[in-house]
């Protein structure tokens, strides 16, 4: 089993991997490039913990081999904010107590930034549609949908 | 005197007794008593059972006070998710 | 968003002046699970660490006649390989953890098969290699002989005379006399008061019903993870994901034969639980994997060995028969509950008998429960264990007995509701409990006057958790700047480190800003028993209390030693000293961070911690509504709109408060329309996977609103009571009565699934 | 240890060539093929990702026809507003497939060479009478795309061969199409049941052409003849719904398993095949 060479983009900076040809792209993130913030839930793309968006696609990183990042735009959690300037998502996430564990929050977040870059005033029937491929069983997803919903408004806000 | 309601599993202690009265300021000294006046009960009590004091739940609390008129039921301990 | 319902005459100890509990504040571990930073159970790794994996059986009840790992040992990259011969037999233990109480002969058995094994997912070997792909291989070059025996997995199935049995030394415990056969049948308990036939005698109306339930799972969606590393000298650390640190210590040392002060464990962030994570199930595998090997070992699950091999909660069978006056007034109840234990003793069949009527003031009723062992995997506790099955049954039952005396089904409630000074079911007397406020609430809620439309029904269901204190340890610690940090021994998992810093910030008068909380090791602060049974936010929370009421005493001292007055005569308001001393009016107030300032002068560091074992936790009531859809040609059910009454004492931080109702009655509406265990004939689970446990998703559910009615427990320094296990109890009727007005058809076995409707639509056309 | 190579391979001739050997599989969007290599259920020795391939990914317009490449993702097939106004059922039963992460990957040619019976766009595209292109060693090949799947799990692709693009044909005006499927949640779940439908009317709104298929409720997918009989000639009035319904019924084969009963499947059959031809008759233009 020989590894292959990866070179990749991760949250705009290049980086380079080896990756055993079965490897998932979550597997690479988390075992060879640190980050961890993409979680693993199920393996199976059924819980969205693992979201991440390759190439300006929403994808579940568990379902993506790594191999196939190669010449490739993959975005992360870790790169959801500006420095140590929270990105309004995850700052209307704080303010409306939107997570309790958390464990499902990089996944939420990075589905909602997909949803908020294709949709920038969905209502509350497509938020709830777009984010059911990620599954929280702590919030009952009041919280989450309310601070997607005042996110949008705060992004459209920021763009007039 | 405490006034002492035990349940069902308690009862192959007393013979069958469900209610009785007890001589106790303490949780401590009624697990005593109790142990005293059916052997076995206060061990079983003590590992087993919380203790319900006019109402209020106490478990592994044998400083806990009881009143002369307290009542006091024995129920299962409680745990949760 | 949501109401607040004070009861000022009983409100004396909240609501007076607080300047933050009851605010909601940004949670202080917020930021690091916003951007991916927060350290999860498999997020930790250590130099030079294997991967663990487990051996599972393929069956649901085999005799284990011999396992040869000799290839697997030879596999280059093997380092380690335990099974059941490597782990010490463990006589009978009774560990109490309340309603679940384990033993822990059985849990060391359930962590590791020895002789049998009892359930599919069972693990009977376990295996450290240098890598993951190693590890598989290894556990494929396992050979394990089993003798296939007959398995039972339904309750009444399991309680049958001829049923196979899983433990040939099982005896039933509460019957009148020791059985003379062992069978599966663990526990017999009953509760009763009154004259049942006469109080039927007495009723006008009578209603009965066969109900059941399937099991479900807690769901948690991060998976168990621990690293686990077990030094040549003996001592021990541990990583992992738990609902409590100080319990994976106790029952890793137990399992192992080890020292409590050999194991550190370290508390990760924790990625849901529910009460599932209150048992261990990897830690001592890792542990003993790490011995052999010499190396840290790390192990994480997979969702599909989370589903086999860790804990659902109880399947049921259960009967409820009830008689009414015409007017209303309920005379007798009689209650009978099977839960499945799975394949140890220690179903919640106990904490259900307790809580199936705790709602109601019933003169003659009998609970009669049973604890039935079971060739699925150990129930272990699930928010409220045993309370939703048979609040099922019962609230199932009272919507019934509403319908046929034509009373409206909140009235009819309130008609039987226990009060102040009444006894509960189970006993003692109710103090201070806010019951019929929830039924108040959502009577005079929007959404109860909301007209319904065609196909759509509305149920109604209650639901009552007794909420639990217990010993727990608090420091706190004042900087040289005048903030502090409030260590704790509780996992935080749904915010509790913010009601925390909120708590000893009220207490210390500064802002909650100021405060830093910490979840520590083992070894790092005393015992607290785990974070569950909604305990947290009122037994740690009144630890936190009293530390700070420590440090406000020493800050009175230290200020009194400054100004050379006595102690007497220095007042804390505000987080600031002044000084009463009538000689002295001139000096200026002193705040925290003047005093803290001065520390090294006055006598060191600034600190207290207190352990207390906290008794007097209020009880938990609520009250739901639920409406409903049904598309008649599908069968399939929308959930339209939810409202959650609970009185939750005083609300620390009422965001969170919120979200745990919201998230239990979402947990709840799962369990009622789709999430169940499907086992194959042969007894394997069939459905081990996210894809098709049908946990809800965002599009199935509607905004939850979270009525908070605030009846103050007087333990509690702001009055608080346990705010987590309650909401998850009435959902599953409330569904099942909203299912039932918008069909006209009672349903009574979970979960309502699209074809049961179906089927049930079709038997009424006839 | 097992030997996993991965090919991405440039041109359609090289994914050809590397398809030959023994254990090759084709990748398209991966989101099956993923799942089963971790649950063991797939053990090639080669994975050739379609992706890179010139024209695998796209969708274009040929004389009206729409040619979807096998690598197109179900986000961007939901994205394309020309043939979201020609074939909304294909592309609605395509957005089914998965979460809105899936959508990111998934597609067509994947969703139909898994061969899963329950696949979400494989009745709307037997409906809409699409066409695979197909590639391998012996050349260039057509086939429907109810030829494609024998078996659950199982294809009628040669070693070697893999769908490199799905025609759907060009559409005369007053023709639409719909695609339903059942769940018992809202989204997430594998289809108990799904009905594709595909109706041509004349100017007075009488049905000339309607192709009906059914999914989850056989083997493969069902092509129903007699469900197209049912509609044809008629103003999809309650007769023709009724007499739908029942040959919708009538042509199920379904099995009872965790996800659903026979008897349930039979009767949502019927059921949806109403609901998805009342759909695609107003979208052509009909009015009931």
């Amino acid at each position: 089993m020989s590894k292959q060479h990866v070179s990749t983009i991760v949250n705009g900076d290049p980086v380079e991997f080896l990756a055993d040809p079965g490897m998932t792209l979550l597997d690479a993130l988390r075992d060879e490039l640190d980050l961890t913030g993409s979680k693993e839930g199920c393996g199976s793309g059924d819980c969205g913990a693992c979201s991440v968006i390759l190439d300006g696609r929403l994808v579940c990183s568990c379902l993506v081999l790594a191999p196939e990042a190669e010449g490739r735009r993959v975005e992360t959690i870790e790169g959801l904010a500006h420095g140590s300037e929270l990105h309004p998502l995850q700052q209307k996430f704080l303010e409306h107590a939107a997570l309790q564990c958390g464990f499902c929050t990089p996944g939420l977040l990075m589905a909602s930034k997909a949803l908020l870059d294709v949709n920038p005033d969905p209502t509350e029937s497509e938020a709830r549609y777009w984010l059911a491929g990620n599954l929280c069983r702590c919030t009952g997803y009041d919280k989450i949908i309310r601070a997607v919903m005042d996110a949008a408004a705060e992004l459209r806000q920021e763009r007039v | 005197m405490a006034h002492v309601i035990a349940p069902s599993d308690c009862r192959q202690f007393t013979g069958g007794l469900a209610e009785f009265d007890v001589e106790a300021d303490t949780v401590r000294r009624l697990i005593s008593a109790m142990e005293a006046r059916f052997p076995g009960l206060g061990d079983y009590v003590d590992r087993r059972m919380a203790i319900a004091i006019d109402g209020e739940i106490h478990q592994d609390a044998w400083s806990s006070p009881i009143g002369p008129d307290s009542e006091i039921y024995l129920i299962p301990k409680i745990g949760g998710g | 968003m949501s109401d607040v319902l004070d009861r000022p005459d009983i409100g004396h100890n909240a609501g007076d002046d607080l300047k933050v509990v009851g605010t909601r504040p940004i949670r202080p571990d917020g930021a690091d699970k916003v951007t991916g930073r927060a350290a999860f159970g498999a997020d930790f790794n250590m130099p030079g660490q294997l991967v663990g994996k487990v051996l599972r059986s393929p069956h649901a009840h085999a005799r284990i006649v011999s396992i040869d790992a000799k290839k697997a040992r030879a596999l280059p990259g093997v380092k380690a390989i335990v099974t059941g011969a490597d782990f010490p037999n463990l006589a009978d233990e009774f560990h109490e953890g309340g309603e679940a109480a384990s033993n822990l002969r059985d849990l060391a058995m359930n962590v590791m098969a020895r002789d049998k094994a009892l359930y599919d997912g069972h693990a009977v070997a376990a295996v450290a290699a240098t890598s993951s792909a190693v590890a598989d291989e290894a556990l494929a070059l396992i050979t394990v002989v089993y003798e296939v025996l007959p398995h039972v997995q339904e309750v009444e199935a399991a309680m049958a005379q001829d049923a196979p049995l899983l433990h040939g030394r099982m005896f039933t415990e509460g019957l009148e006399a020791r059985p003379d056969k062992p069978s599966n049948i663990a526990k017999r308990n009953r509760i009763a008061r009154g004259d049942l036939d006469a109080g039927f005698a007495a009723a006008d109306v009578i209603v009965e019903g066969r109900y059941t339930t399937q099991a479900v799972h807690q769901g948690y969606i991060e998976p168990h993870a621990c690293v686990a590393s077990w030094a040549a000298d003996g001592q021990c650390s541990v990583w992992s994901s738990s609902q409590g640190q100080f319990m994976v210590r106790t029952y890793c040392a137990k399992v192992l034969g080890l020292e409590i002060s050999n194991i550190r464990v370290t508390p990760a962030e924790i990625g849901g639980g529910f009460g599932g994570k209150t048992t261990v199930y990897l830690e001592p595998l890792a542990l003993a994997l790490s011995r052999q090997s010499g190396h840290p070992v790390k192990m994480v699950m997979t969702r599909d060995e989370v589903f086999r091999a860790t804990g659902p909660t109880s399947g049921s069978v259960m009967y409820v028969r009830l008689g009414a006056k015409t007017d209303g007034t309920i005379t007798a109840a009689d209650v009978e509950l099977k839960y499945q234990a799975g394949a140890f003793p220690g179903s919640p069949v106990g904490a259900g008998s307790m809580t199936a009527l705790a709602c109601y003031h019933i003169p003659n009723f009998r609970i009669t429960g049973w604890d039935v062992v079971t060739n699925t995997p150990k129930v272990a506790a699930y928010r409220a264990p045993g309370a939703p099955i048979s609040a099922f049954a019962v609230e199932c039952a009272v919507d019934d007995l509403a319908l046929k005396l034509g009373m409206d089904p909140i009235a009819l409630r309130e008609k039987n509701a226990v009060r102040d000074g009444m006894k509960a079911s189970y006993g003692p007397t109710f103090q201070n409990i806010g019951y019929v406020e929830t039924l108040e609430a959502i009577k005079t809620s929007p959404h109860y006057q909301i007209p319904l439309g065609p196909n759509q029904g509305r149920g109604v269901a209650v639901g009552f958790w007794f909420n639990v204190g217990g010993e727990s340890t608090a420091a706190l610690h004042v900087g040289e700047d005048g903030t502090a940090v409030v260590v704790t021994g509780n996992p935080d998992i749904g915010g509790s480190r913010a009601s925390m810093a909120m708590m000893a910030a009220e207490a210390l008068g500064i802002g909650v800003e100021k405060v830093r909380p910490i979840v520590a090791d083992t070894a790092s602060i005393g015992f607290s028993m785990l974070t569950g049974g909604s305990r947290t936010t009122f037994a740690t929370g009144m630890a936190v209390v009293q530390a700070a009421e420590k440090v406000v005493a020493e800050l009175k001292r230290r200020a009194a030693l400054i100004w050379e007055v006595s102690a007497d005569h220095v007042a804390w308001r505000e987080g600031v000293a002044h000084c009463l001393d009538p000689a002295k009016t001139d000096k200026p107030p002193l705040s925290l961070e003047a005093i803290a300032a001065q520390s090294a002068r006055t006598g060191g560091p600034i600190s207290a911690q207190v352990s207390l074992n906290a008794q007097g936790a209020g009880p938990g009531f609520a009250a739901h509504i639920c409406d409903v859809e049904i598309d008649p040609e599908t069968g399939g059910v929308t959930v339209l709109r939810y409202t959650a009454a609970q009185d939750v004492g005083k609300a620390i931080h009422p965001a969170y408060v919120e979200g745990q109702i919201q998230g239990g009655v979402a947990q709840g509406v799962g369990w009622a329309l789709n999430e169940e265990y499907i086992f194959d004939r042969d007894g394997k689970m069939e459905n081990a996977g996210f894809l098709d446990y049908r946990v809800p998703v965002a599009s199935d559910l509607p905004m939850i609103d979270a009525i908070m009615v605030e009846v103050p427990n007087p333990r509690h320094p702001f009055g608080a009571k346990g705010v987590g296990e309650v909401p998850i109890v009435p959902p599953l009727a409330a569904v099942a009565n909203a299912v039932r007005a918008a069909t006209g058809v009672r349903m009574c076995d979970l979960p309502l699934s699209p074809p049961k409707i179906r089927a049930v639509l079709d038997a009424k056309e006839g | 240890m097992s030997q996993l190579d991965y090919l991405a391979p440039a041109t359609a001739d090289e994914a050809v060539k590397a398809l030959g050997g023994a254990g090759a599989r084709a990748m398209a969007g991966g989101t099956d093929l993923l799942v089963q290599l971790r649950a063991g259920r797939a053990k090639p020795n080669v994975i050739v990702d379609l992706k890179r391939i010139a024209g695998a990914v796209g969708i274009r317009q040929e004389a009206g026809a729409f040619i979807i490449g096998a690598a197109t993702s179900g986000a961007a097939i939901g994205e394309h507003a020309a043939l979201v106004k020609a074939w909304p059922g294909v592309v609605e039963a395509t957005n089914l497939i998965g979460s809105t992460q899936v959508q990111g990957r998934a597609t067509l040619a994947g969703n139909l060479c898994n061969a899963s019976p329950a696949a979400d766009s494989v009745p709307a595209m037997i409906a809409a009478r699409a066409v695979c292109v197909i590639i391998g060693p012996g050349g260039r090949r057509e086939a429907p795309v109810e030829a494609i799947c024998t078996a659950p799990g199982r294809t009628s692709l040669a070693p070697g061969e893999f769908v490199l693009e799905i025609r759907l044909p060009a559409r005369p005006a007053r023709a639409s199409d719909a695609y339903l499927r059942l769940i018992p949640r809202t989204e997430m779940d594998i289809a108990v049941v799904g009905a594709g439908v595909s109706l041509v009317l004349d100017g007075a709104g009488v049905i000339t052409d309607a192709q009906v298929s059914l999914g989850a409720v056989a083997p493969t997918a069902l092509l129903v003849a007699d469900a197209s009989l049912a509609l044809v000639g008629s103003k999809l009035d309650e007769a023709a719904l009724a007499k739908l319904d029942a040959a919708a019924r009538d042509a199920c084969r379904p099995i009872s398993d965790k996800r659903g009963t026979a008897e349930y499947r039979t009767k949502i059959a019927g059921v949806l095949a109403r609901r998805a031809a009342a759909i695609a008759y107003s979208r052509a233009g009909g009015q009931a």
